[in-house]
């Protein structure tokens, strides 16, 4: 089994859950993050206080599932998630060694 | 810390029993004529003087008491008063400040009341209003622990407001004063040393100042006083409040130093949204704070409503258009301090200026704050955190000086009485005089204070103290869960 | 239960046009003369009996409705009570649940606001105010529908109010007193039992008290009643406010049940800051509740805002000092709760005492709820979620028993009516019987209404429905989104 | 965009001070004798004219200027009705947009607050309360910068009552009513557009609407203006206020279009306990909206106070009723949107019906803006983001024609001054008449102001800057930090 | 040394953590995450607009141990989080190669 | 290449990011999360009620960078956030298999 994790711009959180729940996903986690990256933020003004804020809202997409269906669900991802602007995000790809799903016990890719 | 306070409160209530309230029994008098007893009504509707309240009356008034549309109104203003540094700067400045220091900020201001309240009961009454001592502080054994100071209206203050009320509105003016001051301090002084430090400032710069500008035998009150040896005038506050919490300010932070950081991590408001919210509860309440410092609702009151409405609005608008033009956008931030900053150069003014003078306050006010917060204080540095020196001490400062150039008897006849021959020509003398001797009170006696404060007590929390942030650190409690 | 009370609201829309307003023609009197017109005037000012009020009168009044002083204070009043509950207690309650139920908390304290004006307006009014009928419950007829409750006054309860006005004053206490037990019930009751409770108790508990304690022919009117069986006296409602509301809340927290979780998962209250702000609202709009229980902006009413002023700052500063010496630290929600707790402690007293029975008030009202709140609450075990036992019955009571030796005809004339033998004697006697007749019809009230409720539809959600929360469960929605 | 708003302020600043005030001398008058001035006392208790408001008076009145109890009540609406936008709608608009968005709401509130008291200065008063020009709009010359607007009563509107006070009064009116539209174009209309279609909609909508409606001249004053070409009645704004600002609502939501994302993306309040603060915030506001109309604190202000009261809390339950009914839960967006429902459609009638009629008002506010929310806006597919039009188009319409039909002389004798012919009668026309106006003139002026603004400055962000929100783009700044 | 990842349910968190603790765990990491899978979300309904909330509040922990003690810890999450209706989340196991104390520098099994 | 986890001390993280940004680190994904370890929590004390807090506020950081650059990554973090009290947090490694920028779905070392 593989983790994908994708970091993305928030709104498009919705197409690319669209996206892979048509190539089949059936289960991810997700979490709000802030990204530093290539993409620049914004400066904030307060009076006479400046304050850059260069850590933007990203999303973070986490799904476990067998390696068969890594392909698919990268590609579902980049197509939903394409601005074709700087900071759209990053996929990452790890091994994972056992799942479990705690309601069942079941293990492995039955699990996810 | 705690231990001092508690022998204070316990002292201070056993001692409440023991002042002497002689009761002097007035000459007989005759019972007022229908005339007279017309007459009386109509002082009631016009707010000024019956036939009984000269000082030698020979007749009663069958209306002796306090007067319901005068009464009603000061009440009203009172809790406005009150609603502005309960929730208003609650939110005001707790919106201001990082999420860690929010509950600080309420307790700040929520423990100064409480102690100003007790202080005010056993002797900043007296300190403030009490007269017949001196011309820069008042008696203490006039009015000490309110006593005397029922329903009726004491004429040096008003003719148709019960004392007792009186009383109560100066209070939230005494609350709200020294609570303004946690503005430029915020994130990093203990709670028992602001506590400390504002016992003790209350005593030395508030009654004192309080007295000489509002007192009726005060040092400063050009309005009432003949005799007041600098005729200056300050409709609600200006000096007393705007200029001395302002000054005061500045020299506490400077003395306290930067907050940790200060410069490099991201100070950010935590809740732009909060600090809205305040400034609307600000701009209601001042209502009270301006038109009730007429102590009467009266056409003086509506003149200082009218005003107090355009010069903050105007102000208001003026702050963010500027910034605008300068940075290129219009903050919320802005707009919030654009009219706090017209609230607080209209009031030394309010009650004395008409609507083209409101105009040209709002004018002002947007623009002279706005530059000092946002050249001056990068430029020397200093952390108000919140800007208490940028829009109190120089909001209140333009207010006092430009007072003296606007106000025009026209929407206030009282200016006649004892100004008529320095209105409109050197009054603002008088200002610069009572402005000086606000400064320099201000100054000195906060930089005494707070040495001594931090001598005896310390005044910073422990660097990790300030790290973790004030609301656990000094209240084990956080604003947010979950 | 929608249907419930879908066919009650139809059926009392339809009732209410069938009451008879049979119109008394009133014998032709004279006109006043100049002396009499004077005189009116002068009891405007001084809010008492105009000429014409006397029941053997034989002149009219050529100022027979309002008078505007008074009448603009009690409508600025009864909107202050209001604000009380909306917001104040959705932000002072609503601070002190967890996240996932501050709707619920909302929406029954906005339920209650709706639910009760249509009970006040179809016979909660004449039950309370209705008089004539017997001393324990007011009479149905007299003001069904509020027929006949026009601007005139009802000189029953004031001279110069508007009787509208009164009744509109007098539902804002309806509506915030049963929302006071959502406090102890917090996080764990379904929407529709809180309303079926409510409806019940009302006519169970809060309109027969009121009546006794308020009306003018009630059974324990002591001020007004010269006939009055207890001749125990309550201001602002100490008994008929607090300790209904808080000896309900004990009892009904107590057949409830604990919290799913008490005792071990963390409770803690989800945006201190929130119940910061209401407290400030809550202090604020309690001016209306208190000093607008004189129905006039006389010198009684002075005098309660007064005593409240001091009562409420001082609880507030002596509760987190307790706390600082006892526990460590001084908290936020220690100021909340003294301010809370001197409020109510205030409340029966505030009209009747002076600012030394105040500060006295103060002092006790900031260390006996604590020890209720702090060391009786654990001790016990019982889930008063948001402490309405600890602060209103607690406070409540001891408010009507001090209010009993501290009471003084020297701040209010009226004491001396009916009172005058017992006064500064027994009259605690009185109080004391007042508050057992109190608690005893509150708990066993809601002891019989809780066990029919739970009978009939239940009183908690399911444990799935409770853990989720109360803001989805009940009603679809979270408090705050992304 | 910021050059034109910084010109026109410098231009209209100057422009003041030329404005020529001719001081008309009056005709010496004889001084009143002890009966008139009986008689004038009777008449501030009463709210009537003195003997010397008449204009061929030949007494003068001891008590010329405003009297207190009315004027402390107006000062106090004043500030209430300011309460209902600055903080009431940030609160309550603020909760319902998502929370990008959530300052943009902010700044076009406040920024409207500014802009509006700016041009209500310069000729917005006198637009809409200058008399002697035109049924249609108001004389220009008469109070230009509010020349001669002071502390006395202006007795067209008001025998006791400072104009200054009154004229800030309206002010809020003028504040509030372009606010609301920003309920419906909220989340995607830039903050520069906003003001620029506000000032263009003042004027050509607000301020001869305001004036035909209140003007003493009016033409569709039917209370006061006997020659009123349409004698419609409009107690505290069913047309000029709810219907103008909800129809054009409509309309300018209608051309900008829905909100990127509409009907995909979930856009659900993110605040919804803000929402239900706000909502008490505006309830309590909106006393001074009502009651205030009455311009005195007299018996027709008592009767507004009352109805509104309960129509609000009617409506406030039987709209979440309704939803339980038909959605199987009570929203608590269903209670805040009935109770302000409820005072929409009470706002033209409050000072017209009585305690039945409010009744039925409220529940008819409870129904009818409920089905239009909750089943015209999906139909139509209109993105009208907080319900402007369904809540005030709707409800204000509705108040508007109800009022025809349930007005009543019983709570207002007023109402038979000029209308005792069709009361009762033919009243219901005269309002369709007005209400087609109101429509007519909305719709055309919207749809006409928002193209040129359009065309000049663009009404939308760049995709980019809507997806971001509004607060970051227009205004540098985030609602929530850390 | 392995990663343990779980998805729970919020209200569990006190109860695992203190089956962790029971078995020895010392430190664990937690975030809140939102979570989409067989578990269905609810409707809201604001006027006239529906929205639905798929994605249900959940929370991660993340726990670095050594190899050894897996089996114990999976087996004490499963325990104290198990509620047998569906939404009750899942485990996922992955390696680990390195393991630093920020505070000493330690490295690997000391460090965790 | 490999993921670098750090959990720091939220007051650190400016000074963690300037110095992941000297040693040519250009992109981040960072987190809020809450710890628990050997460094204690607070208790709040609510009217009569207790709670301990033993979850302190803590910042996660993740990077993927090239292997080469992982020492320089870790000795960066270590520097910056080390204050040597306890609670410092710790530094996890783990190996990723693929990593994708979606806006030009480069592949591998190009792609972070
Ligand atoms: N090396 C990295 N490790 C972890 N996250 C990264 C890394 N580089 C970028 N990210 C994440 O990806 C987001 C987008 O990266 P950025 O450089 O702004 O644009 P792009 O993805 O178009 O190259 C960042 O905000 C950050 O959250
Ligand atoms: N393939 C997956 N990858 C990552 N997280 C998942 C995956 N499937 C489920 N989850 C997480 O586990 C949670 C529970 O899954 P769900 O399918 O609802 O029930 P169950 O765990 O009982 O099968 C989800 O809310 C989600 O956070
Ligand atoms: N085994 C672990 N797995 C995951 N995170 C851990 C582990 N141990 C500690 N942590 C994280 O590291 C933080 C610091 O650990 P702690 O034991 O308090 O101090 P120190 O890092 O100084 O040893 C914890 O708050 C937690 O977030």
């Amino acid at each position: 089994m593989k983790k994908i994790e994708a970091i993305i711009k928030p709104f498009k959180l919705e197409e690319v859950k669209d996206a892979l729940h048509d190539v089949g996903v059936e289960g991810m986690t997700v979490s709000e993050v802030k990204g530093f990256g290539r993409q620049k933020g914004h400066t904030e003004i307060y009076r006479g206080s400046e304050y850059t804020v260069d850590f933007l809202p990203k999303i973070k997409l986490e799904l476990v599932l067998a390696d068969s269906k890594v392909q698919e669900a990268v590609g579902a991802i980049i197509k939903a998630a394409k601005t074709g602007k700087i900071g759209d995000g990053k996929i990452f790809i790890s091994p994972i060694e056992e799942a479990i799903r705690i309601r069942t016990e079941e293990k492995g890719e039955q699990a996810v | 810390m705690k231990k001092l306070f508690l022998s204070l409160l316990i002292a201070v209530v056993g001692f409440s029993g023991l002042v002497s309230r002689a009761a002097e029994a007035p000459p007989a008098k005759a019972d007022p004529t229908i005339d007279q007893r017309v007459a009386d009504l109509e002082a009631y509707v016009n707010n000024v003087a019956r036939g009984a309240d000269a000082a030698d009356a020979k007749v009663k008034s069958n209306v002796s008491g306090a007067g319901p549309g005068h009464n009603a109104f000061q009440m009203v203003c009172a809790a406005l008063v009150l609603f502005m540094t309960l929730p208003g700067l609650f939110l005001f400045y707790g919106g201001l400040v990082r999420k860690k220091n929010v509950l600080s900020v309420v307790a700040q201001c929520f423990g100064l009341a409480g102690m100003v309240t007790i202080m005010w009961w056993a002797f900043g009454y007296s300190f403030v209003f009490g007269d017949g001592s001196s011309p820069w502080i008042g008696s203490f054994s006039k009015f000490a622990f309110l006593a005397g100071v029922d329903s009726n209206p004491n004429t040096n203050y008003s003719y148709w407001v019960s004392q007792n009320v009186f009383s109560m509105y100066q209070l939230m003016f005494a609350i709200i004063t020294p609570a303004l001051i946690v503005g430029a301090i915020a994130e990093r002084m203990k709670f028992s040393a602001v506590l400390a430090f504002v016992a003790l400032w209350m005593v030395v710069v508030y009654f004192p100042l309080a007295h000489a500008v509002w007192g009726i035998d005060g040092a400063m009150n050009g309005v009432w006083n003949a005799k007041a040896s600098i005729k200056a005038i300050d409709f609600a506050g200006g000096t007393v409040v705007h200029m001395s919490s302002g000054w005061s300010a500045l020299v506490l932070c400077l003395i306290l130093g930067p907050r940790l950081g200060f410069g490099k991590t991201n100070m950010a408001p935590h809740g732009m949204l909060m600090c809205a919210i305040g400034t609307g509860m600000l701009w209601v309440g001042w209502y009270g704070f301006n038109a009730g410092s007429a102590v009467a609702a009266d056409g003086v009151a509506a003149n200082a409503f009218t005003t107090t409405t355009i010069a903050a609005a105007v102000a208001s608008f003026v702050w963010p258009m500027v910034e605008w033009l300068v940075k290129g956008k219009p903050s919320i931030l802005g707009f919030c301090s654009g009219a706090v900053a017209g609230l607080v150069v209209i009031t030394p003014a309010c009650g004395f200026v008409n609507m083209t003078g409101a105009v040209i306050i709002g004018v002002l006010a947007g623009i002279v704050p706005f530059l000092a917060c946002a050249y001056l204080k990068p430029l020397l540095k200093y952390d108000d955190a919140l800007d208490t020196f940028g829009v109190h001490a120089v909001g209140g400062t333009l207010g006092a000086l430009v007072t003296g150039f606007l106000a025009t008897a026209d929407v206030n006849s009282n200016l006649t009485t004892n100004l008529k021959d320095i209105l409109g020509k050197t009054l603002w003398i008088e200002q610069l005089k009572a402005m000086g001797i606000t400064i320099v009170l201000s100054v000195v006696a906060t930089a005494v204070i707070a040495y001594i404060v931090k001598a005896v007590i310390g005044l910073r929390p422990t660097e990790e103290g300030e790290t973790i942030g004030l609301d656990l650190t000094d209240h084990g409690e956080e604003g947010y869960h979950g």
